[in-house]
Formats: structure tokens, sequence, C-alpha cells
């Protein structure tokens, strides 16, 4: 399977063309809605990934939440992840109806700033925080956005891939 | 949750409310977990928990470590089941490799899963009622659970820091007579919770302390992602080994316990069930262990080895035959044709292929492996881009979620519910902060 | 002699007192001045008495029982568990307790900037000090007579006739140093801790006191010399307040008297899964040793209390009843008893060379300590199983338990002790015994219907209330 | 499922105190579990995660080749330290092999991946010393004789003796 992927992602690197994605289920319902949604395709767990622009994403989020059909009423982990060139905030969904998962990719503006989805999903507090914390993606909206892991008076995000490891201007590090 | 359970506050006397940190450092904090509450008189009046203290960056670390590298860290990531954060991260990377694992190889992470629960819920056990103020059953508890952690000492080396599982397999298989004393442990355990149901379960003072304390409902547990025993203990027969089977579980028999009442005593309760679930499963895969006792397999082995070999030699003398330009003998023909018998690919401990650990290098995707660890949800979001080191593991914890419900369960609850409410819980530390 | 000597002794002070100030005063040519019948000196040998009777106590009684108690319960504790507890500082850890003892008082003695020095020192004193007064109060032996004159009075340091009254007026004070302690530690912890003990304190009198007045009530004394022979009875062990007659006051008794020395389950003030250690959290070195020792001391006074009301105090489960043809006034005073026991004294007779029958008594009275020692440690024994068993109750609950369910308990109990002393007063002999069993029927009646009705009743009521508290919990939130 | 049953709370509280002491008394005469360890040594199994060891040769020379495979396994920095050179015949020569075993956690990564089986772990797990710089073990403190090597190769299943 992973080999196909490969071979896949060469050949379409040949063609210098987008590798044709399927949409899955929840990416087609809600490209039916007319939210504006791009397929990422499936991961190796075989849960679906979708990305949503930042506007957009409140909107969709509640229609997961609510809809009858998706149902995604457990959130279980919000990460930060740094592409390099840019941030994503990555959340994972279960739903405890229909035992589904579902990912949703939201990539950070010039700003670092993502919505938060304290809104729809009120569990997402610590792990916003969280990936405030150790990624530097600000959440607009997140009534409590500080830091929960590192030091208050810490300087920078430590899992970003740009982050200066002992920073001199850290008292500790001066020692 | 509950408004403060018939205390009826008044403002007679001029009273200021008294902030205390409970923490880091406290006997039943279970871990450096500061609380900071303010409390009025003996009331909770708010609640602000603090972590962080025990935050090592484990997510960094696996960022500039090899995958293999990377492996021994993972156990001190929550220490006391192991082998949960083992099989996510294997899991993690054998879905993104493509990798097929043998039976046998599932079958004994199956059961050493299920110890490894068992020890843990004992761990719980324990601490749980020395926050009540029991001391026996701390100690009948950690007796037990040194039984199971014997066991893990014989399987992989050491109790508490494994380092079993690898990807695409085990270490090692386990070692001769293992299973006689797993049997031997299991057959012995009932009779000691037991023991523990009769000092605990319906000792007055643990119900009027545990009964109605704490209550949540489903909608509150999604409101802050609490899952586990917390979310069962809701009525919500909510198990990933049920609902989504991962490993062997759906080859098990085996139910969910839940209760309806969503406090304190009914994830007592449900924990305690979970144990004897798991004892159940524990016998059963070690009834349905493909290839049984490893000694056996080592014979077997050998035998197909030998017969093997004889099909080799008697190629090489037909060879040999047929260059001196001789009648090659028709029994060593015969033989030749023959297919060298193979061990049960089900009975392997690693995949076909040995993955080498050194230079294991996934191929370029995502994963999010989801289990049902003790405590709830432990996932492991790996990112790949097919170099030897992981662009971003992030580790999803259940008690991180189970922690955040603490402030509004304790809110209007009196000062000593809270030993009680965040013992049932299950919180461990290492796992909110990693 | 004795009858002189307490017409000039209006303190009551011990004869062998007087006698040694009459003798230290004729014989010690600079000690004349001494003039026995001054009030002011007396007043002064009162003081001096009361000094000699606290070492005395304290290093003759109290401590050796304590030593022995801490090691006592961390063995009980280690074999209920599975565990082998202290045994590395001598045969078998003995001299663990000396140890740690001396470990204590060299350590540093820490106080923090922020504590009110006075009373962060004062407080484990008068923790302290109190409980080992009242080891002066309990009666360890009964008088020996010999000729119908009192030979020995029995090993009790104070026999006073209101000794059950002084008993709990000085036991409420230890609370202060509790509270004190609380107070002046300037934690919040241990703030919390001492509030929580002066609570526990006012609650849990009431129906330790209500429990011992029902005693005092059927024995008609309180005098606890008189408690304990108003338990003499001809059933033996059954005529024991604890046993037969009133069963329910003891429970009640036990119950308090376990939360008043503050242990397992109503160790609040001190619960270490919240409060950390609770008042005492602060103190360290010799302060928190007084702390340390002065509780396992109460607890043994509480014992000892226990068997005096409940448990015939120094007597043998034999004492008054009539065996065999024989009336017996303690083990050894019946045939193979007292064959072996007065072969024993005139061998001892002879080896120190006194007079015939004058060691005889001394053995009597080693019996009784005996007894007395081996019910105490019964009662630390269950109070230490105990604490291996419950979980802690919440402050809440403790009062509620307190106030809403043994002080009630407590007063139905006299109501039906005072209809149990009415049908059936306390008599030597079981003839009469009979007699009033049928004599003084419709108070037995009365004390029925209090029983079951009352009794009955009330638990029925409690559990009903308790059951619908519970079940609340769920609708309230 | 409500625990809040029907029954007298009263009476079965006192029941159920009654059973929870009985069941605590009933373990006073058990045979204790503790184990007094300087007198009575843990009973470790073959696979324990102890001291680290090189194994040699039946006649006590050097197994190691100096592939460095283990300190690239190892998942803290520089924790083993190898250097070696080849003589003559093109043979490895160990000049210098220290483990910090200060600093090791007893993962047991680098066990796993020696080519020639030559680093073992031990069941020794009594490390303790008074100063950091004696936690540095050197070659001279990691052989294992080659008498003790064999025994080590029987005891774990390793048969073949290697010359």
């Amino acid at each position: 399977m992973s080999e196909e992927k490969q071979s896949e992602s060469k050949e379409a690197a040949k063609d210098d063309l987008p590798p044709v994605i399927e949409p899955g289920v929840y990416g087609e319902l809600l490209e039916k809605k007319k939210f504006k949604v791009q397929h990422l395709g499936m991961d190796a767990m075989g849960v679906e990934m979708i990305e949503v622009a930042a506007e957009s994403l409140l909107r969709v989020a509640e229609y997961l939440r609510d809809n009858k059909k998706c149902q995604f009423d457990l959130l279980v982990s919000v990460s930060g992840v740094d592409m390099v060139d840019y941030r994503l905030s990555v959340v994972h969904l279960y739903s405890l109806s229909s035992n589904e998962s579902l990912c949703i990719k939201v990539r950070a503006d010039e700003k670092e700033a993502v919505p938060s989805l304290m809104p729809i999903w009120p569990a997402v507090d610590w792990h916003e925080r969280e990936t405030y914390d150790l990624m530097g993606i600000i959440y607009e909206g997140h009534p409590d956005l500080r830091r929960i892991l590192m030091p208050t008076d810490w300087i920078g995000h430590p899992l970003r891939k740009d982050y200066v490891e002992n920073d001199p201007r850290l008292v500790w590090n001066r020692r | 949750m509950s408004d403060i359970q018939g205390i009826t506050i008044e403002r007679d006397i001029q009273s200021e409310d008294m902030v205390v940190n409970i923490g880091p450092q406290h006997p039943s904090t279970h871990g450096v977990l500061r609380l900071v509450t303010t409390l009025n008189g003996e009331v909770v009046k708010n609640m602000e928990p603090v972590v962080g203290y025990l935050h090592r960056s484990k997510e960094k670390m696996g960022e500039n470590r090899t995958f293999f590298q990377y492996q021994p860290m993972i156990d001190r990531v929550e220490y006391l089941s192991a082998f949960y954060d083992h099989y996510v991260y294997c899991t993690a990377l054998e879905t993104l490799a493509g990798l097929d694992i043998p039976k046998r190889v599932q079958y004994i992470r199956m059961i050493t899963m299920e110890l490894n629960r068992i020890s843990s819920h004992l761990l719980w056990f324990g601490t749980f009622l020395l926050d009540l103020g029991a001391t026996s059953p701390f100690f009948y508890a950690f007796r037990d659970r040194e039984k199971i952690l014997k066991l893990f000492e014989d399987i992989s080396g050491a109790r508490m820091m494994y380092n079993y599982y690898r990807i695409g397999g085990l270490n090692a298989d386990i070692p001769d007579g293992w299973i006689e004393d797993v049997r031997r442990v299991i057959n012995e355990l009932p009779k000691r919770f037991a023991e523990y149901e009769a000092i605990v379960n319906k000792n007055p003072i643990v119900m009027d302390r545990c009964i109605g304390i704490g209550i949540i409902n489903t909608e509150d547990c999604l409101k802050y992602g609490v899952t586990g025993p917390a979310l069962r203990a809701c009525g919500v027969a909510q198990d990933l080994r049920k609902t989504n089977p991962y490993c062997s579980y759906d080859e098990v028999d085996f139910d969910v316990p839940t209760s309806t009442d969503g406090d304190v005593y009914a994830r007592y309760q449900v924990r305690i069930q979970e144990m004897y679930e798991s004892l159940r499963i524990v016998h059963q895969a070690l009834d349905n262990l493909p290839g049984g006792e490893p000694a056996d397999i080592r014979k077997l082995q050998a035998e197909y080895d030998a017969v093997a070999t004889e099909i080799k030699e008697a190629k090489k003398r037909v060879i040999v035959a047929q260059k001196q330009e001789t009648e090659p003998e028709p029994a060593d023909v015969k033989k030749m044709e023959e297919e060298p018998p193979e061990l049960d690919k089900d009975w392997r401990i690693q995949g076909k292929k040995k993955v080498n650990m050194v230079s294991f290098k996934p191929p370029v995707g995502e994963c999010m492996s989801l289990v049902e660890s003790p405590r709830g949800f432990l996932g492991c979001y790996l990112i790949s881009d097919g170099s030897p080191k992981a662009l971003r593991i992030k580790w999803r914890g259940a008690s991180y979620s189970n922690l955040s419900i603490l402030p509004s369960m304790m809110i209007g609850n009196l000062y000593p519910d809270l030993m009680a409410v965040f013992g049932s819980l299950d919180v461990i530390l290492p796992e909110v902060d990693r | 002699m004795t009858v002189g000597l307490n017409v000039m002794n209006p303190y009551q002070l011990p004869d062998w007192f007087i006698q040694l100030h009459v003798w230290v005063s004729e014989n010690i040519p600079g000690l004349s001045f001494i003039d026995i019948m001054d009030p002011w000196q007396q007043a002064l040998m009162l003081f001096v008495w009361g000094v000699v009777l606290f070492v005395l106590i304290s290093f003759g009684v109290a401590k050796p029982s304590v030593v022995f108690m801490v090691l006592m319960e961390r063995k009980v504790l280690a074999w209920v568990t599975q565990r082998k507890g202290p045994n590395r500082v001598g045969p078998w850890g003995l001299l663990q307790t000396i140890a740690d003892g001396v470990k204590l008082l060299f350590k540093e003695d820490v106080m923090t900037p922020g504590q009110d020095k006075l009373l962060f020192t004062l407080g484990p004193v008068i923790f302290f000090l109190p409980v080992f007064v009242l080891f002066a109060l309990v009666p360890f032996t009964g008088a020996i007579a010999q000729d119908g004159e009192i030979v020995f009075g029995g090993l009790l340091g104070i026999g006073l006739p209101v000794g059950a009254l002084l008993l709990f007026a000085l036991s409420s004070i230890s609370v202060i140093g509790m509270v004190l302690a609380g107070w002046a530690s300037n934690n919040k912890y241990s703030l919390i801790g001492g509030m929580r003990s002066a609570a526990q304190a006012i609650s849990y009198e009431i129906p330790l006191v209500l429990a011992v007045l029902a005693v005092v009530l059927y024995a008609g004394s309180m005098n606890l010399m008189d408690i304990v022979e108003a338990q003499r009875g001809p059933l033996g062990m059954f005529s024991w307040f604890g046993i037969f007659l009133m069963p329910l006051s003891f429970l009640i008794f036990l119950i308090s008297s376990i939360a008043e020395v503050n242990r397992i389950p109503f160790d609040l003030p001190e619960a270490e899964s919240e409060l950390v250690s609770g008042y005492n959290t602060e103190y360290s070195g010799m302060k928190f040793a007084m702390f340390f020792l002065a509780e396992y001391a109460a607890l043994f006074v509480m014992c000892a209390l226990t068997v005096v009301f409940f448990f015939g105090g120094f007597m043998s489960p034999l004492a008054g009843a009539t065996l065999g043809g024989i009336h017996w006034t303690s083990t050894l005073v019946g045939t193979p008893g007292l064959i072996a026991g007065l072969s024993l004294a005139s061998a001892l007779e002879n080896m120190l060379g006194v007079a015939s029958g004058s060691v005889a008594p001394w053995i009597i009275q080693l019996e009784m300590v005996s007894w007395m020692v081996l019910k105490i440690y019964f009662f630390i024994f269950f109070a230490m199983w105990i604490r291996g068993t419950l979980p802690r109750l919440k402050p809440d609950q403790l009062m509620g338990f307190s106030w809403k369910f043994l002080i009630p308990l407590s007063l139905l109990n006299i109501f039906m002790v005072s209809f149990w002393r009415m049908w059936l007063p306390p008599v030597k002999d079981l003839e009469s015994m009979v007699a009033n069993f049928t004599q003084n029927m419709p108070f037995g009646i009365v004390w029925a219907l209090v029983l079951v009705v009352g009794i009955g009743g009330f638990c029925w009521f409690m559990s009903e209330l308790q059951t619908r508290k519970l079940k609340a919990r769920f609708t309230q939130s | 499922m409500s625990p809040v049953g029907n029954e007298n709370r009263v009476l079965s509280g006192l029941v159920e105190i009654g059973r929870g002491l009985a069941t605590v008394m009933s373990h006073f005469g058990r045979e204790p579990v503790t184990l007094e360890y300087p007198e009575v040594m843990p009973d470790l199994s073959t696979r324990f995660h102890g001291r680290l060891c090189l194994l040699t040769k039946s006649d006590s020379t050097d197994l190691c080749i100096g592939c460095k495979a283990c300190a690239r396994v190892c998942p803290c920095d520089d924790l083993i330290q190898i250097e070696m050179h080849r003589d003559e015949n093109k043979k490895p020569v160990i000049d210098r092999f220290t483990i910090d075993i200060g600093r090791c956690i007893f993962c047991g990564n680098c066990t796993e991946v020696c080519p020639v089986d030559c680093i073992k772990m031990l069941s020794d797990f009594e490390l303790a010393d008074y100063s950091r710089e004696a936690l540095v073990l050197d070659k001279f403190d990691l052989n294992l004789p080659g008498e003790a090597s064999d025994q080590w190769r029987v005891e774990h299943g390793l048969e073949k003796t290697v010359k």
C-alpha cells in the first residue's frame, strides 16, 4: 500500500501535476453543503483528512458536530505541525455514535493565527493552550490563551523547527 | 457540578476566602500537580490546575532521535502502562510502513497490554483508597501488582520501562514457562480482588464518601474530552477495543462494564469490573496463543530444519550425480522435489522480513493511532517525511483531557472530596505533562 | 495511724508522702523547720507532689507504654499487610522507637519567620501536659486490705471522688494545644487541621460524656475505683458493663474515644492525604515528638478508660463470680490459682526473709496490673486494627455522625440504662438478682420497649435518612 | 446498578465494617512478602536490564569489532564512546570503549543491534559509586572474562562459543 503511494507520488512529481485525491465520505458531504474543503485523502489508519480554510473553520466544525450523518462529538486532540514553510493546526475528531474518526487541518495565516474551536468543542481549551505554548499558533477567540506546559517566562515555542535551543536570553541558559 | 451538597454558607461572619496551593508537592496529587484552590471554609470556591512541572519535552525528543532511539523514551511518557504507549507508537509506524503483524505477536501484545491494564488499575486502586485514608488496600494492591510486574520483568527485562515491542514484532519471544507463570498469577488474582471488594465495596464510609460525589454526565465528558472509565461510568459503552477493534481484540470475548451513575463510586466499580474483564481476555489469549510455548516452537523449528537440511543434501547429491553423469538415487530425486516445511507465519515474533531498526525509514505519510489505555484514549499522531526521524510526534494522553474536568467537578464541593474525585479520575501526571 | 494523718491532711495527699515528709523533717537536721501543720507548706507539698507524680508517671508508665505502642502500631500494621515491620534496631526492632526518639531529639527545630514563636512553642506543651496528667487518674490496681486494714491503696495516682469528671475536663484541654499549633504555624494546612480538631473535639466530647454518664448512672459513683468495683458481679465477666449491661454505651464510647484521640477513621486534623500532616505540618524535632508522644499517650489513656468503664478494669474475668463453690475475688483467689500463688508467695517470702503473708498481696497486685495491661493492649490493638482497615470520614460526615446519630443514640441509651438499673439494680449474689428479675418486671418491659421501639426505630430512621441523602445527591446535580 | 439499596444502613454498615476487619485480620498470619534486600537478593530474571558488559571470546580477547552500532542507537547523547583502529592484518583493535553508566537508562537498545552479540546486560544492579567519574566504565571494567562470557552465553541460550 505504502509503496504504491510512494510510486504514485513519484509519478505525480514526474508529470508535474497534483495527485488526484478522491474525496472521502465526510469531505463529499461538506462539499455538497457548499463548504470550501480541500481533500487530503486517507491517512495510513484510514482516517479521512480534510483541509479547511481558517475563515470557514467554525462553520464546518459546527456542521460536523451537529449534522446527523457526522456527529463528531468527541474532540480527541489538537496538534500543531510545523511544515517549515507554514504551520498547521490539526484537529482529530471522534464520533461516539458512529465510531468514526476525522482529521481537520487548518493552515495558520501570516500572523500564525487560526480561529479557536472553543465555541464548538470546549474540550479544545487545554489542547489549544498547549499548541500555542509549544508551536506558537495563536487561537483567536480562545478566552484564556497562555502557556500551559512551559514556564510563563519562556522565550520561543519549542516545537517549531526554527526554535533556538539554549536561548541565551533565558536566565538559566546564561549560567 | 453539584451545589454545595446541602450545605448553605451564611456570610454573617466577616470572613475571607483562603487560597490554598495544593501541590506541586502534596501527598495526594500523584506527582507534581499544582491546584490553586480558593476555599471558603472547607468548600471549594474556585480551582485552577497548573500543570507542566513534569514537562520533559518528549515530543521534541521524538523529532531529533531516530525511531528506534526514541523507543525507550516512550516508556517514560506514561510509566504505569508503558505497553500501551509502545503499542500505539509501533502501530502508527507499522501502519505507515504497511507491515503485517504475525498473530503470535498480536496475542502476546494483547496479553501484556491487558496485564498492564490490571497492574495500572491495581495501582489506582491502592492510591485511591490511600487518598480516602485506608492504608491496607494500598499494600495489598501493590503486593499483587508486584506479581504482574515480575511477569513483565521476565518477559522484557524491566519492571516498568519495558521497551519490548518493536516495529513489526517483538524484542524477543516469551521466555520458557512464562505462560504457566501468567496462569498462576491470573488464577490467584480473582481471590485477591474478592478480598479488596470485601474491604471496600460496601464499606459505609467508602459509600458515603463516594456515592453521589463528583457526578458528571455524558455531556460533561464530551465537553471536556473525558474518555475511558470516567466516560463509561456515565453509561456510554465506549471502548475502542470493542468499537474500533485493534490488535486481535475482535477475536476475544469480553464485556465493557458500564455504570449509569457517573459518580466516584461508579468509576470505582467500572475499574474493578474492568480488571475482571482483563483477566478474561488474558485467559482466552493464553488459550489461543498461536504456537504456544516457545520451547515447542523451537523444537518444531529444529525438526523442520532437519528436514530442510535433508532435502538440501539430497539436492546436492543429485547435482553431484548429474555432474558425474551417473544415475541419481531415486529416493534422492523424490526427496528433492519435496517442499521444505515452513513454520506457520503466525507463530513468528517478527514480520516475515525483519525490520532493520537502525535504518528504519517509514514512507511519507501521517497516522493517528488510538488505543484504549487504562485511562482512556491514548493516541500517537505521527508525521513522517521519509527520513529516519519523525517530522512530528504528538502524544494524546487521556489524563490530559481527564484532568481538565477537575475544576468544574470540584467547585462547590468540599475540600476532602477533592481527594476522592481526583483519585477516581486516575490522572497520571507524566502523561499530562509529557 | 491513717485516721490521725487524715485530720491534718486537708489536701488528700497520699499517706506515704506525708510520712516521708514527716521523716525528712525529723531526721534531716537542716530541714527541721518544716512544719507539717502549716497550710502554706502543705500547699507547697501539693505542688511538689504534683511534680513528683507527673515525673513518675510520665517516665514510669506513660513513656515506656508509648514507646512500646509506637513499635506495636508499626508491627501490627506491617503484619496485617504482609510486611515485616521494623526489625533492624535491637532484637525484633524493639529499640526502633528509642532510636527514632533520639533522632528527633537531635533534629534541628525548624521555625519559619511567619510563625508566632510563643504560641508555636506553647502548642505542643498544652497538648502534651493534660494527657500525661490523665495517667494519674487511671486505676491500675485496686486497694488491698489485710485484716481490715488497707495495706496498699492501689496503683492509682489520684483517687478523686469526681475522677470521671476531672478526666473529661482534662482531656478537653489538649485540643487547645492543637488549635494553637494550627494557628501559630502560619500554614494553611495547619490552620484547617487546627480548626477541624476544635470542631471534632467539641462534637465528640458530648457522646463520650453521655456514654460515661450511663455508666456513672448505673455504678452510682464518679470515682473510677468505685466504677470498677461496681462491675464485680455474681456473673463474673458478664457483669461487666461493656459486655452485657450496656453494649450500646460501650460502642458509643469506643467510637467517640477513637474520634477523641484523632485516629483513623476520624483523623481529620492530620488527614495526610488532604492536609499533608494537618496541625503538626510545620513541627519538627522535639516539638513534633511531643505531639507524637501525646497522641499515643492519649490513645493509651482512652483504652485504659474503656477498660475501666466497661471491661472491669483490673479485675479478672472471674472476679465476683461463685464458681465451683468458691467465691472468686480474682483469678488467684480460687483453688488452683490460690495454691500456685500462695506457694509462689511463700517461696518468695522465704527467699527474701520477710514475714509470712507479706508478699501474697503483692502477687495479687501484680495479677491485677497484668489484667489491666492485657485489656488495655487488646483495645489498643483494636484501634490499630481499625486503622488498618477503615478509610477516613469527611468533616461534614464526622459532624453529622456525632450530632445526628451518636448524641440522640446516647440519650436513648441513658433512658435504657436507667430503666435497666431500676429493673436489675447491682447486687453481689445471684439469688437477689433472680428475685429482682421477676419483681421489677414493669421496668423490664419499659426497658425492652425503649430498646426495640426507640433504638430500632432510630436506626431505621437514620438508615432511611442516609439512603435519601445518598439518593438526593444524584437529583441535585 | 445504583449502589444505594434499601437495606438498613446502620446494620449493614456494622456488618460490612466487621467484614472488612475480618478480611484485614485474615492477613495477619500470612507469610510477609518483604524481601530484606542486602540479605536476600531479589530474584531477577535472566533478561534483567542491569549493568552493561562486553562479552569476550573464550580466550578473553576482545569480541567487539568497533562498528559503533550501539553508539548510534543509544538514546542518550555520547553515552557510549568508542575509538578503534585496524592493525596490519586489518583486524579491529579497540583503543577506547567507555560507557557513562550514570547516564544510562538501561533500555537495552545497544544489546539488540550488536552484530557480534558482544555488548550485553548483566543482572547486576548495584552500581552506586562515590563520584561521577567512577561511573564512566572503560573497557577494563566492561570486559567479562572468557569463562564468564561463555557462562553468560549458556545461560541466555547463545550456545555458540566464540573462538
